[in-house]
Protein backbone atom coordinates (compact mmCIF):
# COMPACT_ATOMS: atom_id res chain seq x y z
CA UNK A 1 0.00 0.00 0.00
CA UNK A 2 1.46 3.39 -0.93
CA UNK A 3 0.15 6.38 0.80
CA UNK A 4 1.31 9.86 -0.76
CA UNK A 5 2.69 12.64 1.46
CA UNK A 6 2.04 16.37 0.69
CA UNK A 7 3.25 19.75 2.25
CA UNK A 8 3.80 19.09 6.12
CA UNK A 9 3.35 15.26 6.21
CA UNK A 10 6.18 15.17 3.47
CA UNK A 11 8.38 16.91 6.21
CA UNK A 12 7.22 14.76 8.52
CA UNK A 13 7.99 11.56 6.91
CA UNK A 14 10.59 12.50 4.42
CA UNK A 15 9.12 10.85 1.94
CA UNK A 16 6.77 11.34 -1.14
CA UNK A 17 5.63 8.28 -0.60
CA UNK A 18 5.56 5.94 2.05
CA UNK A 19 5.12 2.11 1.48
CA UNK A 20 3.30 -0.34 3.94
CA UNK A 21 4.55 -3.80 3.29
CA UNK A 22 1.78 -6.04 4.99
CA UNK A 23 -0.90 -5.54 7.63
CA UNK A 24 -1.57 -2.48 5.84
CA UNK A 25 -4.39 0.08 7.91
CA UNK A 26 -7.78 -1.61 6.57
CA UNK A 27 -9.46 1.70 7.46
CA UNK A 28 -8.83 5.70 7.49
CA UNK A 29 -9.30 5.11 11.49
CA UNK A 30 -6.10 2.45 11.30
CA UNK A 31 -4.08 4.80 9.09
CA UNK A 32 -4.22 7.60 11.08
CA UNK A 33 -3.23 5.16 14.22
CA UNK A 34 -0.33 3.66 12.08
CA UNK A 35 0.36 7.11 10.89
CA UNK A 36 0.38 8.69 14.73
CA UNK A 37 2.83 5.54 15.96
CA UNK A 38 5.01 5.83 13.29
CA UNK A 39 5.81 9.48 12.61
CA UNK A 40 4.39 11.01 16.35
CA UNK A 41 5.21 14.43 14.98
CA UNK A 42 1.54 13.78 12.95
CA UNK A 43 0.14 14.69 16.49
CA UNK A 44 1.94 18.05 16.67
CA UNK A 45 -0.12 19.23 13.76
CA UNK A 46 -3.73 20.45 12.88
CA UNK A 47 -6.02 17.89 12.14
CA UNK A 48 -5.23 16.47 8.42
CA UNK A 49 -7.58 14.86 6.00
CA UNK A 50 -7.23 11.53 4.15
CA UNK A 51 -7.97 11.02 0.47
CA UNK A 52 -8.75 7.67 -0.99
CA UNK A 53 -9.04 7.82 -5.19
CA UNK A 54 -8.88 11.30 -4.73
CA UNK A 55 -11.99 12.23 -2.48
CA UNK A 56 -11.67 12.79 0.77
CA UNK A 57 -12.51 9.78 3.12
CA UNK A 58 -14.13 9.81 6.16
CA UNK A 59 -12.68 7.83 9.21
CA UNK A 60 -15.14 4.65 8.84
CA UNK A 61 -13.55 4.01 5.38
CA UNK A 62 -12.24 0.64 4.31
CA UNK A 63 -9.50 1.35 2.40
CA UNK A 64 -7.69 -1.91 0.17
CA UNK A 65 -4.42 -2.79 -1.32
CA UNK A 66 -5.06 -0.89 -4.49
CA UNK A 67 -6.80 2.18 -3.21
CA UNK A 68 -4.61 5.56 -3.67
CA UNK A 69 -4.22 7.25 -0.38
CA UNK A 70 -2.68 10.54 0.18
CA UNK A 71 -2.48 12.08 3.63
CA UNK A 72 -3.97 16.06 2.91
CA UNK A 73 -2.30 18.55 5.63
CA UNK A 74 -4.74 21.61 5.99
CA UNK A 75 -4.89 23.33 2.08
CA UNK A 76 -3.83 26.59 1.52
CA UNK A 77 -3.88 27.33 -2.14
CA UNK A 78 -4.85 30.59 -3.70
CA UNK B 1 -22.11 27.16 -25.13
CA UNK B 2 -20.56 26.56 -21.17
CA UNK B 3 -17.16 25.61 -20.98
CA UNK B 4 -14.19 25.74 -18.77
CA UNK B 5 -10.80 25.42 -18.50
CA UNK B 6 -8.04 24.65 -15.84
CA UNK B 7 -4.46 24.72 -15.19
CA UNK B 8 -2.33 24.03 -12.23
CA UNK B 9 1.57 24.46 -13.40
CA UNK B 10 4.92 25.95 -13.03
CA UNK B 11 4.39 28.38 -15.85
CA UNK B 12 3.31 31.96 -14.89
CA UNK B 13 -0.36 32.60 -15.68
CA UNK B 14 -1.84 34.97 -17.89
CA UNK B 15 -4.48 37.70 -17.24
CA UNK B 16 -4.76 37.96 -21.20
CA UNK B 17 -5.26 34.03 -22.04
CA UNK B 18 -8.12 33.90 -18.86
CA UNK B 19 -9.66 36.40 -20.70
CA UNK B 20 -9.12 35.37 -24.08
CA UNK B 21 -11.18 32.26 -22.79
CA UNK B 22 -13.60 33.99 -21.02
CA UNK B 23 -14.90 36.78 -23.55
CA UNK B 24 -17.66 35.85 -25.38
CA UNK B 25 -20.15 38.07 -27.40
CA UNK B 26 -23.17 36.54 -25.64
CA UNK B 27 -21.90 37.60 -22.10
CA UNK B 28 -21.58 41.06 -20.87
CA UNK B 29 -20.22 40.87 -17.33
CA UNK B 30 -16.39 39.60 -16.46
CA UNK B 31 -15.20 39.12 -13.58
CA UNK B 32 -11.43 38.01 -12.77
CA UNK B 33 -9.92 37.70 -9.41
CA UNK B 34 -6.14 37.31 -8.98
CA UNK B 35 -4.21 36.26 -5.95
CA UNK B 36 -0.68 37.25 -5.50
CA UNK B 37 2.10 36.73 -3.63
CA UNK B 38 1.79 39.42 -0.39
CA UNK B 39 4.64 40.86 1.18
CA UNK B 40 3.65 40.59 4.96
CA UNK B 41 1.57 37.85 6.48
CA UNK B 42 0.65 38.30 9.94
CA UNK B 43 3.30 40.87 11.16
CA UNK B 44 5.90 38.43 8.97
CA UNK B 45 8.39 39.73 6.65
CA UNK B 46 7.50 37.49 3.20
CA UNK B 47 10.45 36.66 0.78
CA UNK B 48 8.53 34.18 -1.09
CA UNK B 49 6.31 31.55 -1.73
CA UNK B 50 5.91 27.75 -2.81
CA UNK B 51 3.39 26.14 -3.53
CA UNK B 52 2.76 21.91 -3.89
CA UNK B 53 -0.04 20.29 -5.12
CA UNK B 54 -1.81 17.11 -5.38
CA UNK B 55 -2.33 17.84 -9.56
CA UNK B 56 -4.98 14.84 -10.11
CA UNK B 57 -6.71 15.66 -7.02
CA UNK B 58 -7.01 19.19 -7.11
CA UNK B 59 -8.55 18.97 -10.78
CA UNK B 60 -10.94 17.05 -9.62
CA UNK B 61 -11.82 18.93 -6.90
CA UNK B 62 -11.61 22.63 -8.88
CA UNK B 63 -13.98 20.06 -11.39
CA UNK B 64 -16.50 20.13 -8.66
CA UNK B 65 -16.28 23.94 -7.90
CA UNK B 66 -17.03 24.50 -11.37
CA UNK B 67 -19.75 22.34 -11.89
CA UNK B 68 -21.37 23.97 -8.77
CA UNK B 69 -20.84 27.42 -10.08
CA UNK B 70 -22.44 26.23 -13.54
CA UNK B 71 -25.05 25.11 -11.34
CA UNK B 72 -25.92 28.26 -8.78
CA UNK B 73 -25.31 30.97 -11.01
CA UNK B 74 -25.99 31.69 -14.77
CA UNK B 75 -22.54 31.86 -16.23
CA UNK B 76 -21.17 31.21 -19.58
CA UNK B 77 -17.69 30.43 -19.29
CA UNK B 78 -14.87 29.57 -16.37
CA UNK B 79 -11.18 29.29 -15.97
CA UNK B 80 -9.25 28.31 -12.79
CA UNK B 81 -5.28 28.82 -13.25
CA UNK B 82 -3.46 27.80 -9.97
CA UNK B 83 0.84 27.98 -9.78
CA UNK B 84 3.06 25.71 -8.21
CA UNK B 85 6.68 26.05 -7.59
CA UNK B 86 7.88 29.17 -6.25
CA UNK B 87 6.13 32.23 -6.65
CA UNK B 88 7.82 35.56 -6.10
CA UNK B 89 6.15 38.85 -4.77
CA UNK B 90 3.61 40.41 -6.50
CA UNK B 91 3.41 37.70 -9.03
CA UNK B 92 0.30 35.94 -9.64
CA UNK B 93 -0.61 32.49 -7.70
CA UNK B 94 -4.42 31.92 -8.76
CA UNK B 95 -6.31 33.40 -11.16
CA UNK B 96 -10.29 32.75 -11.54
CA UNK B 97 -12.38 34.36 -14.45
CA UNK B 98 -15.73 34.09 -15.23
CA UNK B 99 -17.65 35.53 -17.65
CA UNK B 100 -21.91 36.04 -17.56
CA UNK B 101 -24.68 37.88 -19.23
CA UNK B 102 -24.96 39.90 -16.78
CA UNK B 103 -22.53 41.37 -13.62
CA UNK B 104 -24.31 40.10 -11.08
CA UNK B 105 -23.30 35.99 -12.18
CA UNK B 106 -20.35 36.74 -12.92
CA UNK B 107 -19.05 38.15 -9.59
CA UNK B 108 -20.85 35.87 -7.73
CA UNK B 109 -19.23 32.81 -9.34
CA UNK B 110 -15.85 34.37 -9.02
CA UNK B 111 -15.97 35.19 -5.28
CA UNK B 112 -17.47 31.27 -4.40
CA UNK B 113 -15.13 29.91 -6.64
CA UNK B 114 -12.04 31.71 -4.88
CA UNK B 115 -13.89 30.67 -1.61
CA UNK B 116 -14.23 27.12 -2.52
CA UNK B 117 -10.89 26.90 -3.69
CA UNK B 118 -9.07 27.79 -0.66
CA UNK B 119 -11.47 25.46 1.32
CA UNK B 120 -11.28 22.15 -0.77
CA UNK B 121 -8.29 22.12 -2.98
CA UNK B 122 -5.43 20.06 -2.22
CA UNK B 123 -2.66 22.64 -2.75
CA UNK B 124 -0.26 24.14 -0.36
CA UNK B 125 1.49 26.91 0.43
CA UNK B 126 5.21 27.29 2.21
CA UNK B 127 5.83 31.21 3.35
CA UNK B 128 9.75 31.86 2.90
CA UNK B 129 10.43 34.15 5.91
CA UNK B 130 13.72 35.64 7.34
CA UNK B 131 13.12 33.04 10.28
CA UNK B 132 12.62 30.21 8.28
CA UNK B 133 10.26 28.17 5.86
CA UNK B 134 6.69 26.93 7.42
CA UNK B 135 3.78 25.74 5.27
CA UNK B 136 1.06 27.74 5.74
CA UNK B 137 -1.68 26.35 8.19
CA UNK B 138 0.03 23.02 9.19
CA UNK B 139 2.70 25.32 11.80
CA UNK B 140 3.18 22.85 14.41
CA UNK C 1 0.06 54.12 -1.18
CA UNK C 2 -3.60 54.55 -2.18
CA UNK C 3 -3.78 55.78 -5.37
CA UNK C 4 -6.23 55.63 -8.32
CA UNK C 5 -6.10 56.38 -11.73
CA UNK C 6 -9.31 57.49 -14.45
CA UNK C 7 -9.14 57.16 -17.73
CA UNK C 8 -12.42 58.20 -20.02
CA UNK C 9 -12.07 57.86 -24.01
CA UNK C 10 -11.70 56.22 -27.51
CA UNK C 11 -8.82 54.38 -27.01
CA UNK C 12 -9.15 50.60 -26.60
CA UNK C 13 -9.12 49.10 -22.72
CA UNK C 14 -6.17 47.44 -21.55
CA UNK C 15 -6.60 44.51 -18.62
CA UNK C 16 -2.74 44.53 -18.52
CA UNK C 17 -2.29 48.46 -18.01
CA UNK C 18 -5.56 48.27 -15.36
CA UNK C 19 -3.73 45.12 -13.61
CA UNK C 20 0.12 46.86 -13.79
CA UNK C 21 -1.31 49.92 -12.35
CA UNK C 22 -3.10 47.88 -9.39
CA UNK C 23 -0.43 45.49 -8.88
CA UNK C 24 1.54 46.14 -5.21
CA UNK C 25 3.52 43.56 -3.51
CA UNK C 26 1.36 44.98 -0.22
CA UNK C 27 -1.90 43.19 -1.91
CA UNK C 28 -2.99 39.70 -2.14
CA UNK C 29 -6.35 40.41 -3.68
CA UNK C 30 -6.68 41.75 -6.97
CA UNK C 31 -10.44 42.05 -8.50
CA UNK C 32 -11.44 43.40 -12.10
CA UNK C 33 -14.67 43.49 -13.74
CA UNK C 34 -14.90 44.11 -17.88
CA UNK C 35 -17.95 44.78 -18.73
CA UNK C 36 -18.51 43.92 -22.76
CA UNK C 37 -20.69 44.65 -25.46
CA UNK C 38 -23.49 41.91 -25.55
CA UNK C 39 -24.86 40.60 -28.92
CA UNK C 40 -28.17 40.26 -27.11
CA UNK C 41 -29.90 43.09 -25.02
CA UNK C 42 -33.49 42.47 -24.19
CA UNK C 43 -34.18 39.98 -26.94
CA UNK C 44 -33.32 42.07 -29.77
CA UNK C 45 -29.89 41.56 -31.68
CA UNK C 46 -27.29 44.58 -31.04
CA UNK C 47 -25.21 45.08 -33.36
CA UNK C 48 -22.64 47.63 -31.73
CA UNK C 49 -22.92 50.51 -29.27
CA UNK C 50 -21.64 53.85 -28.45
CA UNK C 51 -20.72 55.43 -25.84
CA UNK C 52 -21.04 59.11 -25.15
CA UNK C 53 -19.72 61.08 -21.72
CA UNK C 54 -20.24 64.48 -20.08
CA UNK C 55 -16.33 64.05 -19.19
CA UNK C 56 -14.97 66.20 -16.99
CA UNK C 57 -18.35 65.71 -15.08
CA UNK C 58 -18.25 61.70 -15.34
CA UNK C 59 -14.02 62.10 -13.86
CA UNK C 60 -15.60 64.20 -11.01
CA UNK C 61 -18.16 61.26 -10.49
CA UNK C 62 -15.72 58.87 -10.50
CA UNK C 63 -13.64 60.44 -8.33
CA UNK C 64 -15.98 60.70 -6.01
CA UNK C 65 -17.31 56.96 -5.93
CA UNK C 66 -13.46 56.38 -5.85
CA UNK C 67 -13.40 58.35 -2.53
CA UNK C 68 -15.95 56.40 -1.23
CA UNK C 69 -14.54 53.48 -2.27
CA UNK C 70 -11.38 54.01 -0.27
CA UNK C 71 -13.63 55.02 2.77
CA UNK C 72 -15.57 52.29 3.07
CA UNK C 73 -13.23 49.11 1.83
CA UNK C 74 -9.57 48.55 2.72
CA UNK C 75 -7.95 48.86 -0.49
CA UNK C 76 -4.62 49.81 -1.96
CA UNK C 77 -5.58 50.57 -5.51
CA UNK C 78 -8.31 51.25 -8.09
CA UNK C 79 -8.02 52.27 -11.52
CA UNK C 80 -11.33 52.95 -13.40
CA UNK C 81 -11.20 52.77 -17.06
CA UNK C 82 -14.74 53.63 -19.57
CA UNK C 83 -14.46 53.57 -23.50
CA UNK C 84 -16.53 56.40 -25.38
CA UNK C 85 -17.22 56.35 -29.48
CA UNK C 86 -17.97 52.75 -31.14
CA UNK C 87 -17.46 50.04 -28.91
CA UNK C 88 -17.76 46.35 -31.13
CA UNK C 89 -19.60 42.92 -29.83
CA UNK C 90 -17.45 41.79 -27.27
CA UNK C 91 -15.17 45.12 -26.91
CA UNK C 92 -14.56 45.79 -23.31
CA UNK C 93 -16.67 49.15 -22.19
CA UNK C 94 -15.43 49.51 -19.16
CA UNK C 95 -13.02 48.17 -16.53
CA UNK C 96 -13.02 48.43 -12.85
CA UNK C 97 -9.46 47.05 -11.55
CA UNK C 98 -9.31 46.98 -7.51
CA UNK C 99 -6.13 45.36 -5.18
CA UNK C 100 -6.40 44.84 -2.01
CA UNK C 101 -4.58 43.13 0.99
CA UNK C 102 -7.48 40.65 1.50
CA UNK C 103 -9.46 39.41 -1.45
CA UNK C 104 -13.01 40.37 0.69
CA UNK C 105 -12.29 43.86 0.33
CA UNK C 106 -11.45 44.42 -3.24
CA UNK C 107 -14.11 42.52 -4.47
CA UNK C 108 -16.65 44.40 -2.63
CA UNK C 109 -15.53 47.72 -3.86
CA UNK C 110 -15.14 46.48 -7.43
CA UNK C 111 -18.68 45.77 -7.04
CA UNK C 112 -19.51 48.68 -5.55
CA UNK C 113 -17.65 51.19 -8.23
CA UNK C 114 -19.36 49.26 -10.76
CA UNK C 115 -22.85 49.67 -9.32
CA UNK C 116 -22.24 53.58 -8.95
CA UNK C 117 -20.55 54.43 -11.99
CA UNK C 118 -23.77 52.81 -13.93
CA UNK C 119 -26.17 54.87 -11.13
CA UNK C 120 -24.28 58.33 -11.08
CA UNK C 121 -22.04 58.75 -13.91
CA UNK C 122 -22.53 60.62 -16.76
CA UNK C 123 -22.11 58.34 -19.73
CA UNK C 124 -24.87 57.25 -21.99
CA UNK C 125 -24.78 54.18 -23.96
CA UNK C 126 -26.51 54.03 -27.64
CA UNK C 127 -27.65 50.76 -29.08
CA UNK C 128 -27.62 49.89 -32.75
CA UNK C 129 -30.09 47.13 -33.35
CA UNK C 130 -31.54 46.15 -36.99
CA UNK C 131 -34.36 48.56 -36.52
CA UNK C 132 -32.64 51.76 -35.53
CA UNK C 133 -30.25 52.92 -32.62
CA UNK C 134 -31.56 54.19 -29.30
CA UNK C 135 -30.40 55.62 -26.01
CA UNK C 136 -30.44 53.39 -23.58
CA UNK C 137 -33.01 54.47 -20.90
CA UNK C 138 -34.27 57.41 -22.80
CA UNK C 139 -36.64 55.60 -25.38
CA UNK C 140 -39.36 57.99 -25.51
CA UNK D 1 -26.51 81.00 -20.38
CA UNK D 2 -25.68 77.94 -22.16
CA UNK D 3 -26.79 74.60 -21.67
CA UNK D 4 -24.88 71.64 -22.87
CA UNK D 5 -27.06 68.50 -23.83
CA UNK D 6 -26.05 64.58 -24.18
CA UNK D 7 -27.61 61.65 -25.12
CA UNK D 8 -31.33 61.55 -26.05
CA UNK D 9 -31.41 65.31 -25.18
CA UNK D 10 -28.72 66.22 -28.15
CA UNK D 11 -31.40 64.21 -30.57
CA UNK D 12 -33.97 65.94 -29.30
CA UNK D 13 -32.43 69.84 -29.46
CA UNK D 14 -30.56 68.95 -32.29
CA UNK D 15 -27.64 70.74 -30.81
CA UNK D 16 -24.51 69.83 -28.41
CA UNK D 17 -25.32 73.33 -26.74
CA UNK D 18 -28.29 75.49 -26.57
CA UNK D 19 -28.02 78.90 -25.85
CA UNK D 20 -30.30 81.27 -24.31
CA UNK D 21 -29.42 85.16 -24.56
CA UNK D 22 -31.87 87.05 -22.46
CA UNK D 23 -34.34 86.41 -20.10
CA UNK D 24 -32.79 82.63 -19.26
CA UNK D 25 -34.05 80.92 -16.17
CA UNK D 26 -33.33 81.58 -12.48
CA UNK D 27 -33.45 78.01 -11.39
CA UNK D 28 -33.25 74.54 -12.16
CA UNK D 29 -37.26 74.29 -12.23
CA UNK D 30 -37.58 77.35 -14.86
CA UNK D 31 -34.91 75.77 -17.14
CA UNK D 32 -37.31 72.55 -17.23
CA UNK D 33 -40.43 74.82 -17.89
CA UNK D 34 -38.47 76.57 -20.91
CA UNK D 35 -37.14 72.88 -22.41
CA UNK D 36 -40.92 71.75 -22.45
CA UNK D 37 -42.27 74.86 -23.83
CA UNK D 38 -39.43 74.90 -26.42
CA UNK D 39 -39.05 71.09 -27.05
CA UNK D 40 -41.86 69.59 -26.04
CA UNK D 41 -40.13 65.70 -27.10
CA UNK D 42 -38.56 66.73 -23.16
CA UNK D 43 -42.08 65.68 -21.90
CA UNK D 44 -41.93 62.21 -23.57
CA UNK D 45 -38.64 60.74 -22.30
CA UNK D 46 -37.98 59.51 -18.70
CA UNK D 47 -37.42 61.76 -16.17
CA UNK D 48 -34.08 63.52 -17.00
CA UNK D 49 -31.69 65.32 -14.18
CA UNK D 50 -29.82 68.71 -14.36
CA UNK D 51 -26.10 69.56 -14.04
CA UNK D 52 -24.88 72.87 -12.47
CA UNK D 53 -21.02 73.37 -12.29
CA UNK D 54 -20.82 69.64 -12.60
CA UNK D 55 -23.07 68.60 -10.01
CA UNK D 56 -26.40 67.51 -9.69
CA UNK D 57 -29.03 69.78 -9.01
CA UNK D 58 -32.26 69.86 -7.53
CA UNK D 59 -35.02 71.79 -9.21
CA UNK D 60 -35.37 74.54 -6.32
CA UNK D 61 -31.18 75.46 -7.32
CA UNK D 62 -30.93 78.72 -8.66
CA UNK D 63 -29.04 79.13 -11.38
CA UNK D 64 -26.86 82.22 -12.74
CA UNK D 65 -25.59 83.35 -16.50
CA UNK D 66 -21.79 82.27 -15.70
CA UNK D 67 -23.13 78.51 -14.28
CA UNK D 68 -22.07 75.49 -16.46
CA UNK D 69 -25.50 73.94 -16.99
CA UNK D 70 -26.28 70.64 -18.24
CA UNK D 71 -29.51 68.38 -19.30
CA UNK D 72 -28.47 64.99 -18.07
CA UNK D 73 -30.70 61.79 -19.40
CA UNK D 74 -30.78 59.12 -17.45
CA UNK D 75 -26.91 57.44 -17.46
CA UNK D 76 -26.33 53.55 -18.93
CA UNK D 77 -22.63 53.76 -18.73
CA UNK D 78 -21.10 50.51 -18.16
Amino acid sequence: MIIKCFGIAKDITESKDIVINDQHPESVAELRSFLRDSYPSFNKIPEYMVAVNMEYAPDDQLISENDVIAIIPPVSGG
Amino acid sequence: MKTSEIYIGDNDLSIDKAYAFINDNSSGGNCIFIGTARDINKGKMVEKLFFESYEAMAKNEIDKIIKHCFDLYDIKKIGIYHRTGTVNLGDKAVIIAVSSKHRDAAFQACRFAIDKLKENVPIWKKEYLDDGSYWVGSRP
